[in-house]
């Protein structure tokens, strides 16, 4: 059966056949054997060629998390949009870029005004998550043409903070 | 001894003071806002006490409602842990007028060690060597630029009532100052309560050594040698360990003779730590005193053998200390790595959310002081400190290879967590040659993004997710599948590869 | 340095083994029988080799195939873990021909201290206190009537080949002695593939105390100190401990000194331990050597700061003993207890099957060895010890204390196990005392039958299954109910308790 | 709600009710108000009084564990059977005593042959598990009717090994 996922943004295929105790899987050309075992609800151990593995894994509502020798990995589905642009920011339809909380926290200070122009690591806003304070800086100069936020507003993750006009 | 403790605090501390009563047959009693209703040591501790909502200040920091719950539970003594009340002069001073055993110093000394500005002035006359600084807190932040021009920059600003980083900015020049202060005060105000912030000489290239005293309530006072933690990010330690590589026996006995110095003119009883920065001639001076148990604790107690929270318990309740300066030795080396949620590919922003699968590591020398579990939902409201990972070997050769491994055998999905950078960090060539200073991540990390993985490694990622929807186990949707055919696996069976792993 | 080891066994062993290799930067190799596959050793291994199905005599006993898996993988070393091959002479000159470091002692060495009745002719000569008994195996059961009435009851029945009370049988008086005979026999034929036996005095009221060894191949042989290991039943070890209360210095030293002449009279390299008897007057005789990495190898470790796997690796790779006798020192008190699956309340029955939940303990102090995990089935082909979980504090008093609380800590269900055996055996007044003799259990806990659990647990044992059975959480079922109406809760709300916990 | 319970072979009676945030249960003819939160798929926290327990279970095909502070009770269907002897043996309809494994294993030896008489303590059967030999003891006087097995039989727990007629 073959399978079509996006790992780490990437779109990727693999097929994986079931034999009598064994797995066949093929990847970039080539086939491999495999002995797989899930081991509990989180965790599988592979033998490929003699060679163990251990792989942690969990889900949550939109991705599939895979961690093998301490390092994460993200699957998503392919059917899934790929967002090309860095976490906290988004490109509108207008054009513009809709800077977002990075996480969720609190407000302190908005540091810019409405059609006020910044420069690129101009701090525009600060938010305060687990006591400390983190600077959202323009990644761009450019005009600030909406602020969604004022001071003291709770905010979620992906929250839209401030829009800008980039120059 | 104590029939019962309170111990006023959350997440790890609070689970590694509730087992050391346990340890000593002593019942506890734990309290919780509603944010941490299920966390772990709500579950653990013999009584549970709710005393509010999520934010700090309505909770944790509610002098109020502790001493309730201390008053409803009949508890002999209040353990603070660190944070919060820790270092609050006010709450010893209520405690104590509430016949509750406060387990830390005495009020005054508190008071006095907990004003920066005052304790810098009182050891200054003691003949300690202290930084060039402010005599006194910033008052008047239009005379400020001349304070900063006379100490000469760059300086730093730091919060009179607190530690842990909060409060504090490097500030390089004059322009940076005014915002720097302003960030500097809103962050000691919601950390501590108080803004106060005051003016001290930043040294560049230095390390942070501190060492760890003991005082009893007889005038007794041993230092248990020190810790050197200067790898820092935001001015928050996050890997720590024991012995320095910058002391050697003769600036060792030197320093520690310093500390308990410091701790005799204080007037100081309890657990506490002299902070000192270690300039790159070997200099070196006194930063201030941690008025409390520190989160870096463990290394001491793995090198010496002394369970500081034992102790902490054994002289507020009056017992005298069980050994003296000359039967204190340091054997081996301790490494202690500080696991945050947050995240170092997007710097360090807190992670919060749900820990969906959570495995500890384990092993001989292995040591690992936790406040979270499998499931649990990281809240937002507090410091982002996860779980401490601590190791001890026969030598820092052999705890760095130990520390190593026990990071890839940590396993967090989830959340972000600062995992892969301290295996990184750790696996540097210079902390390996133990050249540490405050500036080490600027200097090696400031560009760090982390490994992206080998192409083996994404290979048995899609294996892994291609079981995974085959079997179902873990995802409820389905994938979708082009349905081109598999051609005959037997044709061409790959070799998985030649080397070893 | 090796690049790559095979570590031939299963279990907590194994793992230990391969975690030590780990952080020495060498490449494991796992091997595993088909009960096996699932188990942890294969998980962590860097590669894992299958060698046959589930009885030992075709897998982890069968030398050909080992040394095949060996041989396929290119290992340098071969670590054979306790029990298995690990006394095995044969195996070690099989792979001293096939040139692969066997991680143990030369084989000519093992040989003489492998055969328990030529090492006590050799060790007698050399004129180390040995126990009374035969001066050969039992080679005609018609005379050995004869041997038992010269030696005097009781009697001890040994395997020659091994240990781990494995064909060990006490023997009050004849009529005893044929079944017993014939019953040590048969499992030391199982347990070693040798039915040899002979005959020891029985010394009542005696204390096992061994002392664990470390030599060099260049003549350098030192000891760590001793382990009491008296706490025994059905002559397996279950509890031990180090320091010894029965020991004084001069006593200590002396023994220490013994030892260490046992090893260079029997010409022995890498780890291992003596074997001593310490009767009621501290007069102690020569047991037997075991030639290998002991179970309770981790208490030695805690107190010692020294890690005897590393060790082991070292002086096989050729190195050179790091330090001397007068280095070595002994700090803190530390205890293991061995956790089986079997059923204490049902005389120790062995308990497989699977563990639906496994939770285990934490904390500074406690060290875990373990080879399980949740949802692993317990085969029934192998030893049943599941874990080892062992404690370090200052003090032997404190040392208890952990314990106790790591064991009330600790979860397993679905099998039964002796942790609350450990628990009531390290809480008894006699064991505080330090009074621990061989015949202890049986003195102390012939009758036990455990705690049966208080009113109060029950209730909530209740209020657990009904919260599970209205939630539907983990029972698939629906648990038979009345209809009989609940009265109203508001009208008398009962007081849960008065006292604390 | 009320339910009943096995909990260690007696009988037991429990009721149960959700109420806000809360539930509220009756036992022993006292109600109580308990603060109960899922944990995990086998933990539950509990609060009584402000009193903290935490409770660990599991569940087999037959029955539930629970483990409070290191004790493990079993809790099974108030339906079941209740077996009123002790584990291993079980009394017949006719009367005899049939003696069963007590644990999974190899039969090493049979010791008695049929008809012949035993007295209390004397061993029946040897059974290896894990290495190590167990002796099956009668627990009574009396004839051996019949055996079930022979030397060299892999055995499963609760199954049969000997008939004894209790003299």
């Amino acid at each position: 059966m073959e399978f079509e996922f996006l790992l780490n943004d990437v779109l990727q295929q693999i097929s994986l056949e079931k034999k009598e105790d064994f797995y066949v899987f093929s990847y970039g050309g080539k086939t491999y054997e495999a002995d797989i075992q899930q081991i509990s609800p989180h965790q599988i151990s592979v033998l490929i060629d003699d060679v163990s593995f251990r792989i942690y894994t969990a889900k949550d509502k939109d991705s599939r998390y895979f961690l093998i020798d301490g390092l994460q990995f993200v699957v998503k589905e392919p059917t899934e949009q790929v967002e090309g642009f860095r976490k906290g920011e988004e490109i509108t339809s207008e054009g513009t870029l809709l800077v977002k909380a990075p996480m969720p926290g609190k407000v302190i200070k908005v540091c810019v005004s409405e059609k006020a122009e910044v420069r690129k690591n101009q701090t525009l806003a600060i938010v305060e998550a687990m006591k400390m304070e983190n600077e959202i800086k323009a990644s761009v100069d450019g005009t600030i043409k909406k602020i969604h936020v004022s001071a003291g507003d709770l905010v979620d993750s992906e929250m839209p903070l401030i829009e800008l006009e980039p120059s | 001894m104590f029939k019962k403790i309170l111990v006023a605090n959350r997440g790890e501390i609070a689970v590694r003071i509730i087992k050391a009563c346990q340890e000593m047959g002593i019942s506890t009693v734990a309290v919780f806002s509603d944010a941490d209703r299920l966390s772990l040591h709500v579950q653990i501790a013999d009584e549970a006490i709710g005393i509010g909502p999520p934010p700090a200040v309505d909770s944790y920091l509610d002098m109020d409602r502790i001493i309730q719950a201390a008053q409803k539970t009949e508890v002999d003594a209040i353990h603070p842990g660190y944070g919060f009340l820790a270092e609050n002069a006010a709450f010893a001073r209520r405690c104590e007028k509430e016949k509750i055993v406060f387990i830390g110093p005495n009020s005054d000394a508190l008071e006095l060690v907990g004003d920066k500005v005052r304790s810098r002035q009182t050891l200054e006359k003691a003949d300690i060597p202290i930084i060039p600084g402010m005599k006194g807190i910033v008052e008047d932040t239009s005379t400020i630029k001349a304070e900063a021009q006379k100490i000469g920059y760059p300086v730093m600003i730091k919060a009179s009532a607190g530690g842990g980083g909060k409060g504090m900015r490097i500030v390089f020049d004059e322009k940076e100052l005014t915002p720097a202060l302003e960030a500097g005060m809103r962050e000691a105000k919601s950390a501590f309560g108080d803004e106060s912030v005051y003016l001290e000489k930043y040294i560049e290239e230095s390390r942070h050594v501190e060492f760890q005293v003991l005082a009893d309530n007889y005038g007794s006072v041993v230092h248990l040698f020190e810790r050197e933690c200067s790898i820092q990010r935001r001015h928050q330690k996050i890997v720590e360990e024991t012995p320095s590589q910058a002391l050697d026996p003769e600036l060792r006995a030197r320093m520690g003779e310093t500390a308990r110095k410091v701790m005799k003119v204080s007037g100081y009883n309890n657990a506490g730590t002299v902070e000192f920065l270690l300039d790159k001639e070997k200099k070196f001076y006194f930063l201030e005193v941690n008025a409390r148990l520190q989160v870096e604790h463990p290394v001491t107690e793995l090198t010496t053998g002394v369970d500081l929270v034992h102790q902490q318990i054994k002289i507020a309740a009056g017992e005298k200390l069980p050994f003296k300066q000359e039967d204190l030795d340091q054997n081996g080396h301790a490494i202690e790595c500080r696991i945050y949620a947050e995240d170092p590919q997007n710097n360090f922003l807190p992670s919060s959310g749900k820990i969906l699968y959570f495995k500890e590591p384990h092993g001989p020398g292995v040591r690992h002081d936790c406040g979270i579990y499998s499931g649990w939902d990281v809240p937002i409201y507090y410091d982002p400190i996860l779980a401490k990972l601590i190791v001890w070997a026969e030598n820092r050769e052999t705890a760095c290879q130990k520390m190593i491994k026990a990071l890839d055998d940590y396993v967090i999905l989830g959340v972000q967590t600062s995992i892969r950078f301290l295996k990184d960090l750790i696996g540097h060539p210079q902390f390996h040659k133990g050249e540490t200073t405050t500036s080490f991540i600027q200097d090696h990390f400031a560009d760090w993004t982390g490994e992206k993985g080998s192409e083996e490694k994404q290979k048995l990622v899609l294996l892994a997710a291609a079981f995974d929807s085959l079997h179902g186990t873990t995802s409820g949707k389905n994938f979708q599948m082009t349905k081109k055919e598999i051609y005959s696996p037997w044709l061409s069976l790959g070799k998985w590869r030649l080397g070893g792993k």
